[in-house]
């Protein structure tokens, strides 16, 4: 279950997206700070995962099937 | 919450005639989580358990029958559901039911699982769990018998709740969520099916911090 | 010492008698301060029954709707208190307001018989308390079909 | 918002990184420069990542996500000055996640990790006493009312010595190489981690580092106060340094050994709550 790149990349910059915007919105005091860090918290996540499998560019398509038996 | 500093502002009061539930931001945090372990254990699908054998260099993949898994996941939602309720009820006697509900549930959960090791630890934490009714609801019926209530909202910050009680509710949901007695839920851990498995821990560990809040604010 | 201990508590064989001993501990504990404890007298749920009135509950008969006096913790969120269940849930109040039905009988909604019985405001507990009757009959069904199958 | 996270998540590694250095110095090795920690997660997200196909795969990734974002949480409540019971929950959480991460993989070392983090989750759970301490001598558990209080009153630490010791083994135990981390012990390959490669590990190795800051910044604003910035990172190395000294002289506990001391330390608590509150 490999992402594809492309997908990868889009998530990024959508969770990027959200936790700049939410931090400059608190800093301007546009957002209130709940909704801040309730934002934050959900995208960081996937901003930080995304990135990771953005940038490895792992194009294989299949899991690894473990060597059962000896 | 009820002014007292312990848990952070109140978000939002749910009615059930006597029995009114509270979202705090401490009680929503553990809410959201209870049911974001709920979904997982709704949507993903169980592991394949791996095992090696000792002595030799060999490992197999174990066999688990589907309806053993559908019962799991069946007993999983209903412990997930039992967790959400507790999670946010405003009432002593509410929150004992919800309490005893996880601890059937949990047994329901590796009740399934053939494998005798894991088994054997199950009926002892069922009988545990079974015991643990006691305190719980005797927990429940102090408080009501001293303060004429069971609502948490009436007996918040007035510290009318005697440490017997409290001590009880620890006790029971102690009992329930297998908390310092570890023995029995890390054999049950052995049992496959991890996101119905990890229930198990999500729900005893939910309940622990829901009544630390409540023997705090009571 | 610490390795004994460890024995002790690695052993589920022990653990009813390690979670009896910790009740026992905190029942002792309670023992001494049980004077401290005061029964409270007013109780929640004052219940007196009048042997004349048409809603005895061991003598039904007469008009099926009518109300009891109940006293209830929060009387604003129950406004049918008094009725057979103070408290319907949306789709029990929804069946009630179309239909002449529900609340004619004890046994209309699941926790109908025991809100009944028990109490008359505490809807939710009812619900709970059936549903952990119907997960243990599952487990047990389960069980109980698996062996045979 | 997101610079604090950013940041914690760095100095977090960098602390690891600092750890591991000063265990090396303490045991006469050279060790790894202090960045080594940060340079890992990066060689770790650039790896070749996939699920094993023996795993429970949606719980499988889904718990990398919740562990970054449970610990994002638990920094913000610390920033907020929000509730320490808050704080103490988002820890207890962090459990579940080392129960899904070793039980989600299918991995008999994973799984062996996990049952282990049971134990060690048993045995921490009544650690909590330690909130009720608090508590009681502050009468509120907001931590900016904590430390307010601390300004008035002085250090928690003075006060409330066993709750700091309770709360001292609470963050011992959750160090790499320290003698409660039979999580991670060698035998059992790299525990509950052993099957999250690549970018999994990489997020993990993130929250971890962010684990560790959120940790060690509870513990001197809960029982040293308020400090400036700069003085509360030199509290926050000392700290991290009487912790890799301990970690570095101390060998590892047999798993069942670290639940009873931990067990027998909250009792301890226990008993020192019930007395203080039949006291005060």
């Amino acid at each position: 279950m490999t992402m594809k790149k492309q997908t990868a990349g889009a998530v990024t910059v959508a969770a990027a997206m959200v936790c700049v915007a939410a931090s400059a919105g608190w800093r301007l005091g546009l957002i209130e700070t709940w909704i801040a860090i309730v934002l934050n918290v959900v995208a960081f996540p996937f901003f930080l995962v995304a990135l990771g499998l953005w940038w490895n560019a792992a194009e294989k398509e299949e899991g690894d099937t473990p060597f059962i038996g000896y | 919450m009820f002014d007292l500093p312990i848990e952070g502002a109140e978000l939002l009061a749910v009615e059930f005639g006597d029995i009114v539930n509270y979202f705090s931001v401490y009680t929503a945090v553990l809410f959201v989580f209870a049911l974001l372990f709920t979904v997982l254990a709704i949507i993903s699908r169980p592991e394949k358990p791996v095992d090696i054998v000792f002595g030799g260099d060999a490992y197999y993949a174990k066999k688990i029958p589907p309806e053993q898994l559908r019962f799991q996941r069946f007993m999983a939602i209903a412990c997930g559901l039992a967790t959400l309720g507790a999670m946010i009820s405003g009432d002593l006697f509410n929150f004992t039911l919800f309490s005893s509900m996880i601890g059937i549930t949990n047994i329901g959960i590796v009740a399934a699982v053939k494998n005798k090791h894991v088994l054997e630890a199950a009926y002892q934490y069922g009988i545990v769990a079974m015991v643990a009714t006691v305190p719980l609801f005797g927990g429940a019926a102090i408080a009501l018998a001293t303060t004429g209530t069971l609502s948490i909202w009436e007996l918040a910050g007035a510290g009318a709740v005697p440490l017997l009680a409290k001590m009880l509710l620890v006790v029971g949901v102690m009992g329930e969520g297998m908390a310092p007695f570890y023995i029995g839920k890390a054999e049950i851990t052995r049992a496959p099916g991890a996101p119905y498995v990890l229930m198990i821990h999500v729900s005893s560990l939910l309940l622990f911090l829901r009544v630390v809040e409540i023997a705090l604010t009571v | 010492m610490i390795r004994r201990i460890s024995e002790i508590l690695s052993e589920y064989e022990n653990l009813t008698f390690l979670y009896a001993v910790l009740v026992l501990v905190v029942l002792l504990i309670g023992a001494f301060s049980l004077p401290t404890i005061t029964y409270q007298g007013d109780d929640l749920y004052p219940k007196t029954i009048d042997r004349t009135s048409t809603l005895d509950p061991y003598d039904r008969g007469g008009e099926p709707f009518n109300t009891t006096t109940v006293a209830a913790q929060y009387p604003e969120n129950s406004p049918y208190l008094g009725y057979v269940t103070a408290y319907l849930t949306p789709l029990s109040l929804f069946l009630a307001e179309i239909t002449p039905h529900l609340g004619t009988t004890i046994v209309s909604h699941p926790g109908g018989i025991i809100d009944e019985i028990l109490y008359n405001t505490r809807g939710l507990d009812t619900v709970v308390e059936t549903s952990i009757l119907f997960t243990a009959f599952a487990i047990a069904s389960y069980l109980f079909r698996r062996r045979n199958g | 918002m997101i610079e604090y996270l950013i940041f914690a998540v760095f100095v977090g590694l960098l602390l690891h990184g600092i750890h591991r250095k000063a265990i090396a110095r303490i045991q006469g090795r050279p060790g790894p420069p202090i960045w080594q920690e940060i340079l890992h997660v990066l060689k770790f997200s650039f790896k070749e990542t996939w699920i094993p196909a023996t795993a429970s795969q949606t719980l499988f990734v889904a718990v990398v996500i919740i562990a970054i974002g449970v610990w994002s949480t638990a920094l913000f409540v610390l920033l907020t000055g929000g509730s320490l019971l808050l704080l103490f929950a988002v820890y207890m959480l962090h459990k579940i996640v080392e129960h899904g991460l070793g039980l989600s993989s299918g991995s008999p070392y994973g799984k062996f990790g996990a049952i282990r983090s049971v134990m060690s989750a048993a045995s921490e759970i009544p650690l909590f006493a330690t909130i009720a301490a608090i508590y009681l001598i502050t009468g509120s558990l907001m931590i900016s009312d904590i430390q307010a209080w601390q300004a008035a009153h002085g250090p928690l630490l003075f006060t409330a010595l066993p709750a700091a010791i309770a709360l001292y083994i609470v963050v011992l135990a959750k160090m790499h190489y320290s003698p409660f981390a039979v999580i991670e012990s060698k035998e059992i390959v790299s525990g509950n981690v052993t099957e999250h490669f690549g970018v999994w590990r990489a997020g993990l190795e993130a929250a971890f580092g962010l684990k560790t800051f959120v940790l060690l910044y509870a513990f001197i604003v809960l029982f040293l106060g308020p400090m400036p910035l700069l003085l509360a990172a030199v509290a926050m190395v000392l700290l991290l340094l009487s912790l890799s000294f301990i970690c570095a002289l101390s060998p590892m506990l047999s798993p069942f050994d670290t639940v009873t001391i931990q067990i027998g330390t909250a009792g301890l608590i226990v008993v020192y709550v019930l007395l203080m509150g039949v006291i005060v």
